[in-house]
């Protein structure tokens, strides 16, 4: 769910995008941090960032009926780390803006703060605690794709009451509001999400061990 | 084709030979006077704008242009909706103002998303990227970017080729079986990812990967005269809506 | 499995852009025969392949089974997928699980069959590629020739009727293309109809019983010797001559081969040759 | 681009496993002449090439260019990788870039060249291959042939002495085999030596002006006739004789070819043919 161009009042996308920036920029410095160590991982992170581009473009089917896609940045923040997600996250939100005329330019900044630097880190965050009590895998798995996908829907939805709040009940109506209308695709998309991870972590720790345990998941 | 409309639109407009930098001085200029001008007329004219620049001069198939607009559409309607319709005290209604508020939120947005389509379906991403130099993101970046926007074409094509032979096998018949053609679908695609990334690896050592994925620099030259019209017209739109507006 | 006849007539796809890709197309594949399906890179082989088993819906023609004309709804692509398979070129895009037997046993497993039944059609499916020593084996550890002969059991495990492959043998060495060859021949034996599409003229000639050349988006079909020695055909098609209708004809112009249908490949033709030269030439 | 004698000399990889994919594997090429290094499916004819591009560092054995050692540094394989150049069977293994050009640019920038040289190059590496028309258009939108084509012209842009290519007509039909081969004659002509590896026999026979077999681990090499007519090898290689060489053996013993080496395809064994039967027959 991508807030579209000319949704957020200037001075809503300035700030957004101000918001997002230092997370980005972060993100940025490490991979040029990394290109620099070895030239050939810009393949590895164009790869990873392509892969997450063309999950956008994976149905999940839905109980309710209608289809959604996954946003796949809990996944990338478990194999790539939140940082990492917060550049590839955005660059990918470009290319969904310029290829598939999904999201905006100017609402590019409020897109990112939610899908790529909440989601992640919350996704990440979910991942590190489900394992350290504990959990196996799988269940961290589930834990970081479902509430990545949560959070930025949660994000999103605030984001849209904050910049058109209810005329009456102000933010909180509003966000009640937009939280509601989108719980309809959005909660069960989330849950998708997790079995999805599971689902391709199960196929992954029999295909692509060593890929796992040098991206320190297993 | 590639199978992605816009990207297929962009490479054959007849807007691809000019710089990126001129596209995106008209396109940005709109998609700013769509955010920043009253809707009536401003969001209008940078609507019939677009479209008429991306239709007429850039040749960009109506039919695509078409659809791509329809794609936001879905949000901006509910995203509207949603708030123009009043929760109170006095429980679900319209807002006062309705019709003038989500009138307003649909004409910024679509306005603007048209605006973003005309930067979309006549500039490839991949002539975008290295503009975005001059914004000063780092070299290491873009070519993360560029590498990313090549390599989505090969996993596009896996993913829907793999697809299309689990369907055949019914593996879309129900909806467990949806869940785990997916599962396994997504992992295959990320398995192929990395072992496009290693290979490609490989394939490019013999020309010399160790100094980075550096490229002669396409010149598409700026043209004074289609940056003068940009900003002349955009001018005119500017003043046109506010003497209108008032 | 019974024996039915697949066909499309009049098959028209890609009309969106300026020239499309299949324009009229029309092909019968009769049950029982082996079919080969020549053509260029891009000809549209393998989109005509993908009507015929349903993956694309044809903007026009129609793609029947006996008669009964694909429907292209759930219930209607259910049915047809049941009866006709479609092998793809890149064995990788077919090879999605852990393991070759979980692989091969993807398609039962989506029919809801019980389980003994599952392992049934899988041992059943292996066997006839033979590659039952793999079974345990994870996919991404194979061969390419030796994921090529998963591949095509997995779409052998759904018991087709007919049983569509896309250059089967490509990209395989010689041996390994005679060992794909073999396995095609017990599967006919298990009653199923092959059909092949290929750009080597020479196999095609040596393996199948009729052949269909798909030339500017329609198809030529016949008897292999008689539509790969037609020249113009094939310039238009941009395929070759097989070499071995070539050097037959001139030596049964000679008069050292017999008249009637020439040798289809090297060893045939030689075993045909007189022992002594001149002995057949009156 | 002088041209130089690239060799390797009693090749080891793969020590660590059971058995090494090369075990002592010598090859000679010799400056301008056509070599063909053919193998089945997995017999070590993509690591020999991979060994004599540099790419891989053998475990023993020397890789040697007019007889200087290569040494596996960073200096060494910069000087060796613009002499050798190998281009991968899978095009998308070598494009990187969505422009044509640019890919094609790749190795030439790395040279550190000046701008007018590069495009210098990049220009004469297009137009080589025939693919000068394809520079504005994305990779993405080309066809398998397309983009093989343009792959080889990135690594021609680097000037190399020697040419390896793995596969280059695999998956090609016979119209772009033939493309691609007139392509490589170019090559030629502009000084460069080819080598190619194949599993196609008769196109080795063909083509080749010399052949390797690679076999065991280690490298047969010789004349094309020879080598290919060679059955114990053959079969040692999982390959097939050429059945150029199978016929035409048979119709010298029949006294209807001249003696000395056999036609190595249809139309120089039809042209070799007498006009009647029995004239050479003495």
């Amino acid at each position: 769910m991508h807030i579209a161009e000319g949704f957020l009042p200037p001075a809503h996308a300035i700030g957004w995008t101000v918001a997002a920036a230092p997370f980005v920029v972060h993100g940025a410095r490490c991979v040029v941090r990394e290109v620099r160590e070895n030239p050939e991982s810009t393949l590895l992170l164009g790869a990873a960032g392509a892969f997450t581009f063309v999950l956008s473009a994976l149905k999940l089917p839905s109980v309710t009926g209608s289809s959604s896609h996954p946003t796949g940045t809990g996944l990338g923040a478990v194999l790539f780390r939140p940082p990492v997600m917060a550049l590839l996250g955005t660059i990918v939100l470009l290319f969904q803006a310029l290829l598939l005329a999904h999201g905006g330019l100017t609402t590019l900044g409020a897109n990112a703060f939610s899908m790529a630097v909440v989601g992640p880190w919350v996704g990440y965050g979910a991942y590190r605690l489900t394992r350290r009590l504990g959990g196996g895998l799988l269940p961290a798995v589930f834990a970081a794709m479902a509430l990545s996908d949560l959070s930025t829907y949660v994000t999103t939805a605030l984001q849209l009451a904050w910049a058109h709040p209810d005329a009456e009940s102000g933010f909180l109506g509003a966000a009640v509001k937009f939280l509601g209308v989108f719980a309809v695709t959005q909660v069960p998309l989330a849950i998708g999400e997790g079995l999805l991870g599971v689902l391709l972590f199960r196929v992954l720790t029999v295909n692509a061990r060593p890929e796992l345990e040098r991206l320190g998941v297993l | 084709m590639s199978g992605l409309a816009i990207d297929d639109a962009a490479w054959a407009s007849a807007w691809r030979p000019r710089s990126p930098g001129d596209k995106v001085l008209v396109s940005l200029g709109l998609v700013f006077s769509a955010l920043l001008l009253p809707v009536w007329p401003g969001s209008v004219l940078v609507g019939l704008v677009a479209v008429g620049l991306a239709l007429g001069p850039a040749r960009v198939p109506a039919r695509t242009f078409g659809r791509a607009v329809r794609a936001p559409l879905a949000f901006i309607a509910i995203g509207a909706l949603t708030t123009v319709v009043e929760v109170g005290g006095g429980g679900v209604g319209w807002a006062p103002d309705a019709a003038a508020r989500a009138g307003s939120l649909v004409g910024h947005a679509v306005a603007g998303s048209a605006a973003v389509l005309l930067l979309a379906t006549t500039t490839p991403l991949s002539d975008l990227l290295p503009a975005l130099q001059r914004l000063r993101v780092p070299a290491a970046v873009i070519e993360v970017a560029s590498v990313t926007y090549r390599m989505l074409f090969v996993l596009l094509t896996s993913l829907r080729t793999i697809r299309e032979a689990q369907t055949a096998r019914m593996g879309y018949a129900g909806l467990r079986h949806s869940y785990r053609s997916s599962g396994a679908l997504a992992a295959a695609v990320l398995t192929r990812s990395w072992d496009r990334a290693r290979r490609l690896q490989e394939g490019l050592a013999g020309r010399g990967l160790e100094t980075g994925l550096r490229v002669l620099p396409e010149t598409l030259p700026a043209s004074r005269r289609f940056e003068a019209a940009s900003v002349l017209g955009l001018a005119a739109l500017t003043a046109v809506s506010l003497v209108v507006a008032r | 499995m019974s024996h039915l006849t697949l066909a499309g007539t009049g098959l028209v796809v890609g009309y969106d852009r300026s020239r499309p890709v299949l324009d009229g197309a029309s092909l019968t594949v009769a049950p029982g025969r082996r079919l080969a399906v020549l053509g260029a890179n891009g000809s549209g082989k393998t989109t005509l392949l993908r009507c015929l088993s349903g993956a694309l819906a044809p903007a026009r023609g129609r793609v029947t089974l006996d008669g009964a004309e694909l429907r292209h709804t759930r219930a209607g692509l259910r049915a047809h997928r049941q009866a006709v398979q479609l092998v793809l070129q890149d064995p990788d895009d077919q090879l999605f699980s852990a393991s070759v037997a979980q692989d091969v046993s993807f398609g039962p497993v989506n029919l809801e069959l019980p389980e003994a039944e599952v392992r049934a059609r899988v041992a059943e499916a292996l066997d006839l590629l033979s590659v039952t020593h793999l079974a345990g084996r994870p996919t991404h550890q194979l061969s390419y020739g030796e994921r090529k002969r998963v591949a095509i059991a997995g779409a052998v495990a759904m018991r087709p009727c007919v049983l569509l492959l896309d250059e089967p043998t490509a990209g395989l060495d010689p041996t390994a293309v005679g060992e794909a060859l073999a396995a095609l021949s017990r599967l006919q034996e298990a009653d199923s109809t092959v059909v092949m599409s290929t750009h080597d003229v020479d196999l095609a000639l040596r393996w199948a019983d009729e052949v269909a050349v798909v030339v500017d988006g329609g198809v030529v079909q016949g008897r292999p010797d008689v539509v790969l020695g037609d020249d113009v055909l094939l310039a238009r098609a941009r395929l070759d001559r097989p070499w071995a209708l070539t050097v037959g004809a001139r030596l049964q112009a000679l008069g050292l081969l017999p008249g009637g249908a020439l040798p289809r490949d090297a060893d045939a033709l030689v075993a045909a040759l007189p022992d002594s030269p001149g002995v057949r030439a009156c």
